[in-house]
């Protein structure tokens, strides 16, 4: 059985960076890099926009931790927040040491640019490819440390509890069909969000809530795990997304009649893009993505926005930008506008409609990255600080899952030094009943009728009506039931690939149990927050209620569902106000 | 109206069940707006829920799903099936590769190869900034310098594509070489030298015949084709300089 | 992993791939057509006239360059072709035969040249 | 479980055009070559006095050389296309961000081809 110092599950930015910072904080510690892809098919990958950082002049931390904090619509930790925006620089520069190409000023210097929500403009950017290049540089720059050895297409399956602390996990070898213990002193849960529990998302296939759904059946609880952001512009029918950093050069949104509806929507005042101050920063368009994916809803309830045969969107227009400067600082939008909604948007405006991106929810972790079971931590978008709160600011996150992805690995290695002590013969025993778990239920399994894709399809089409951008005591509960009835109805799944080598069937399988499990905590926990705030709004509660919910929600496993409690949210020095933008 | 369909044929191999691959035709439904994977993900939703393959992004970034279709490697999530309507398609996994299972092939040869090119920024001792020194300065023009190497994205098309790589594995490869590249050219790295270890032997640049293809199938215009020629060059500048100045130059 | 030789072979074969493809098609024009089909007379070809400039010693380095460069070309692009079609095992005899007889090509050249009279 | 390895076939050459097309621009070197032995031949028939040099001068008017002629010829033009469409993958030349563009440099490499040629002509049919 192998043993490691520290396990990290899931080779994204967050891992990545987790795995480095273990290797670099002590050489004599080995790290596992446990993924069920190989790392740089992660879903960093896919971020465009950016990351934000303060490294300008004319920026400040308080104004970051301000833009957060309002985005978050006051639900972030602001003791988070503080020595998030205070570690980001330095996090950055890292990145930029290790050969992460960012864009660059005529000077030499990093190059930012605005996106919504942000006072001042403060995003790191890469093209329009920045998790892409973070990503690989990362993985990259990981190859470097010998202590760090990868399985690559492992499927983490369970995670290991002894003597009340985590001491591994078991992963099944994709390519063998086996699975083992892979034994550790900590583990780092990486594993990213679960936005394939929604049909329309920008998210890859392999973001399935794994990691959420391990810690959360090891007992750990799932924070504010209601927060779903939409991202304003995804391409209709495919969900493909479409950076938020077209808005931050200056691309403008428009109904059909042609008219930019956000200002509408208390979104401030639109100026003209031939203006000099055209984008305004924290308005319009730069609104924060909550607000804006709200707009649309409306906008289709008013009957002006487009509809074709993919359904409702509107139009995201960047032509004025010029072909030049959309190849500069832009090319994948126009890459992938092209390739896949047939449109060049240097003479044409996108097709665009909300599409979930993003949980700001996930596992409990306090600013160390540690949860409420000993030796086990979590980082990215898997876990919830909460430095997000009801609303993530874009190109916070590529941020967030270097600076908690790094205080995590710290926070592993320090544990991991601190408890050597493993109980192997415990572990080889939890190992054979995995083993023989999944053999019964899954590899040999007789029987059983009901179609994977059948179930997955039911799950997301009842999260989509039931727990959408808009969501009411009714659609949830309804949502709620369905879910249950998914659970009790995915034991008698039809598995037809008895085959030990690569079964894909069988991760398909596994990844949707974990999804039932995310989605059925999301439910409960939007059901139980009577209120609206930030991405969770509610047509029966339609304001925000400090009195009763300026906490953050907690979700338990037990046997008759999710059961949700509370906890205080921390506040420093910024008592809630009303949210403004573009006043 | 008549549901129009097209048919797939894909390359199966069931490594319990079977000695080698065979082909299965399947029947799908033709959309318009579907590409080659969506087709493929029909398959395995719908009737063969036993079929693998990888997948991810379905975007174009994330590099899993390179798959040889009709004999040309392509990302299955980049090509439309109106492409190739009413015809039918032929899908095999990448060549040059061994075959898992199915159409997933074994990459364990890229992955080593990619370490061994050490693709991560070295510096000379004592050239290390720290961190609240700030960022290393790079001018647009440097950036540009190795920009387009660094948009690999690892989906190994090119190596599908190279022949070389078909006949002798050996060969370090496309991907690999053009990936030093982008560190070579990199204004912040010093680690020319030691890559040349890798990049400059016989199973480096040396092996490269230049087919070309690799950069045609490249779906990020990577162009490896040029930066393996471009090594080629800057190794026989070093060898003369070796050999006509040994005290070093 | 050994210090390659390839370098030179590389070098001698791009050397020889500008010199096919800059001198070697007029020539052949030359030989293949103009002077056959007489288009600019006989005049040109008369056996003093070619004599004496391949005595002077600038053009008898440029015949040699011309000839012996793409010989190489030939031999690298030889080599790859033979593995290319099947004959990887055998590469290294592959190389000698190749590389072996562009060099003999060289010998025999200069040896015509050197004595030339 | 053991993963299958699938033959090359060594007439991969023919299953793409584009590959075929490679090992054509390959296969050009031969005859290059041989072109470059006749040379070898006629230098040497050169030395050996003006008898010998007229009965290479007969060899060149015969019809098969005026066919083989033709036919390397045809190779040989193919070479200098494809070498000179090529250069500019070998030699990027930058000025600033900006890269300058491939058929610039294909061109000038075009451009020398042909002042090449027509220098070699003058030489040896006028000089």
């Amino acid at each position: 059985m192998p043993v490691h110092d520290v396990v990290i599950v899931g080779g994204g930015g967050a891992g990545l960076r987790a795995a480095i910072a273990v290797a670099e904080e002590n050489p004599d510690l080995s790290v596992a890099i446990v993924s069920k892809v190989f790392p740089m098919r992660s879903h960093t990958v896919a971020a465009e926009g950016g990351a934000a950082a303060v490294i300008k002049d004319n920026d400040s931390l308080e104004d970051h931790f301000r833009d957060t904090i309002s985005g978050s619509d006051w639900l972030a930790d602001q003791d988070a927040v503080e020595e998030f925006v205070r570690e980001a620089p330095s996090e950055m520069i890292q990145l930029e040491h290790w050969g992460c190409p960012w864009s660059r000023e005529p000077d030499g210097k990093v190059a930012v640019r605005p996106f919504g929500g942000m006072k001042i403009e403060r995003t790191w950017f890469a093209a329009d490819k920045t998790g892409f290049h973070m990503l690989h540089t990362l993985y990259q720059t990981s190859l470097k440390y010998d202590n760090v050895t990868p399985y690559d297409e492992w499927f983490v399956t369970n995670i290991l509890v002894e003597n009340g602390r985590c001491q591994g996990v078991t992963a099944l070898e994709l390519r063998t069909g086996k699975t083992e213990v892979i034994a550790a002193k900590a583990v780092i849960i990486c594993t990213g969000g679960a936005g394939r529990i929604f049909p329309f998302t920008t998210n890859g296939a392999i973001k399935t809530g794994d990691g959420m759904a391990l810690a959360y059946r090891a007992g750990v609880g799932l924070k504010d795990m209601e927060f779903v952001q939409y991202h304003p512009t995804g391409l209709p029918g495919t969900g493909i997304l479409i950076t938020e950093a077209a808005r931050g050069e200056g691309g403008i949104l428009v109904n059909k009649e042609g008219y930019r509806y956000l200002e509408d929507y208390d979104l401030g005042k639109p100026l003209d893009v031939t203006h000099p101050d055209h984008p305004v920063k924290k308005s319009m368009e730069l609104g924060p993505r909550d607000r804006l994916s709200q707009a649309f809803i409306k906008e289709v309830e008013k009957g002006r926005t487009f509809i074709d045969e993919l359904g409702h969107y509107v139009h995201l227009d960047v032509r004025h930008l010029g072909q030049k400067k959309i190849d500069k600082k832009i090319p994948f939008v126009r890459e992938l506008a092209s390739k896949y909604a047939g449109i060049d948007p240097v003479y044409h405006p996108i097709p665009v409609r909300p599409v979930v991106h993003y949980c700001m929810g996930g596992i409990d972790t306090d600013k160390e990255g540690a949860t409420t079971l000993p030796g086990l931590f979590a980082a990215g978008e898997a876990a919830c600080v909460s430095i997000n709160g009801a609303n993530r600011l874009g190109s916070n996150s590529l941020t967030e899952l270097l600076v908690f992805g790094a205080r995590s690995g710290r926070g592993a290695a320090k544990f991991a030094i601190e408890h050597p002590d493993l109980d192997m013969s415990s572990l080889e025993k939890q190992a054979l009943d995995e083993q023989s778990r999944i053999t019964k239920n899954f590899i040999c399994k007789q029987k059983g009728s009901e179609r994977i894709a059948n179930l997955r399809q039911e799950m997301t089409q009842s999260m989509e009506s039931g727990a959408g951008i808009y969501r009411s005591e009714s659609s949830l509960k309804e949502t709620c039931n369905k879910l249950a009835e998914l659970r009790d109805r995915f034991s008698n799944i039809l598995i037809e690939d008895r085959s030990l080598t690569f079964n894909t069937e069988l991760t398909s399988a596994l990844e949707l149990d974990f999804m039932i499990e995310v989605a059925r905590s999301l439910a409960h926990s939007a059901l139980e927050r009577r209120e609206s705030r930030g991405s969770h709004q509610r047509t029966d509660h339609v304001n925000r209620d400090d009195q009763n919910f300026l906490k953050h929600s907690l979700a338990l496993q037990t046997e008759e569902g999710p059961k949700i409690g509370y906890k205080e949210v921390v506040i420093t020095s910024w008592p809630p106000e009303e949210r403004v933008y573009g006043r | 109206m008549t549901r129009k369909t097209m048919e797939l044929e894909i390359l199966r191999y069931r490594p319990e069940k079977e000695e080698r691959p065979t082909f299965e035709t399947y029947e799908i439904p033709f959309k318009e707006e579907w590409v080659v994977l969506d087709a493929i993900n029909y398959i395995k939703d719908n009737i063969d829920g036993s079929l693998s393959y990888r997948w991810s992004c379905r975007m174009g970034v994330c590099g899993s799903c390179g798959m040889m279709l009709n004999g040309i490697p392509k990302l299955s999530c980049a090509v439309f099936l109106r492409d190739y309507y009413p015809d039918k398609v032929r899908v095999e996994p990448l060549t040059g590769f061994p075959i898992q299972r199915d159409l997933v092939i074994v990459m364990d040869d890229f992955i080593h190869k990619l370490k061994e090119i050490k693709p991560w920024i070295i510096r000379d001792e004592g050239q290390e900034q720290s961190l609240e020194e700030g960022e290393y300065l790079q001018s647009p023009a440097e950036l540009a310098a190795f920009k387009q190497y660094s948009m690999c994205i690892n989906c190994m098309l090119c190596y599908a594509a190279c022949p070389v790589y078909a006949i002798d594995n050996s060969f370090v490869g496309p991907a690999a070489i053009a990936l030093a590249q982008r560190y070579n050219l990199d204004s912040r790295d010093h680690g020319r030298e030691l890559r040349q270890d890798v990049i400059a032997s016989n199973e480096g640049v040396w092996e490269c015949t230049f087919v070309g293809e690799c950069s045609e199938v490249c779906p990020k215009d990577v162009d490896p084709a040029g930066a393996i020629q471009r090594g080629k060059v800057s190794g026989t500048i070093d060898y003369f300089k070796d050999v006509l100045m040994p005290w070093g130059g | 992993m050994s210090k390659s030789s390839e370098p030179i072979w590389w070098s001698l074969f791009a050397a020889g791939g500008v010199v096919a493809a800059l001198f070697i098609p007029v020539l052949m024009i030359i030989t293949g057509i103009i002077l056959p089909f007489t288009l600019t007379g006989e005049e040109p070809f008369v056996f003093e006239r070619i004599h004496g400039a391949a005595t002077h010693p600038i053009i008898r380095l440029l015949i040699f360059c011309i000839i012996v460069f793409p010989l190489f070309h030939f031999a690298h692009r030889f080599r790859s072709i033979l593995v290319d079609i099947g004959l990887l095992k055998i590469r290294p005899v592959i190389s000698v035969v190749c590389y072996g007889s562009a060099i003999f090509g060289t010998i025999v050249t200069a040896i015509i040249l050197w004595s030339f009279s | 479980m053991k993963p299958y390895v699938r033959e090359y076939p060594n007439t991969w050459w023919l299953s793409r055009r584009p590959y075929f097309l490679f090992m054509v621009r390959e296969f050009t070197a031969v005859f290059v070559a041989a072109y470059c032995v006749f040379l070898i031949y006629f230098v040497y028939k050169l030395s050996q006095g003006p008898d010998a040099y007229y009965g290479v001068i007969e060899l060149l008017r015969s019809p098969l050389s005026i066919i083989l002629h033709i036919i390397a010829f045809i190779f040989a033009i193919y070479h200098s296309i494809t070498w000179f469409n090529l250069t500019p993958k070998i030699f990027i030349l930058r000025f600033g961000e900006e890269q300058v563009p491939p058929f610039l440099i294909s061109g000038a490499n075009f451009i020398a081809w042909v002042v090449v040629s027509a220098i070699v002509a003058w030489i040896i049919l006028v000089v």
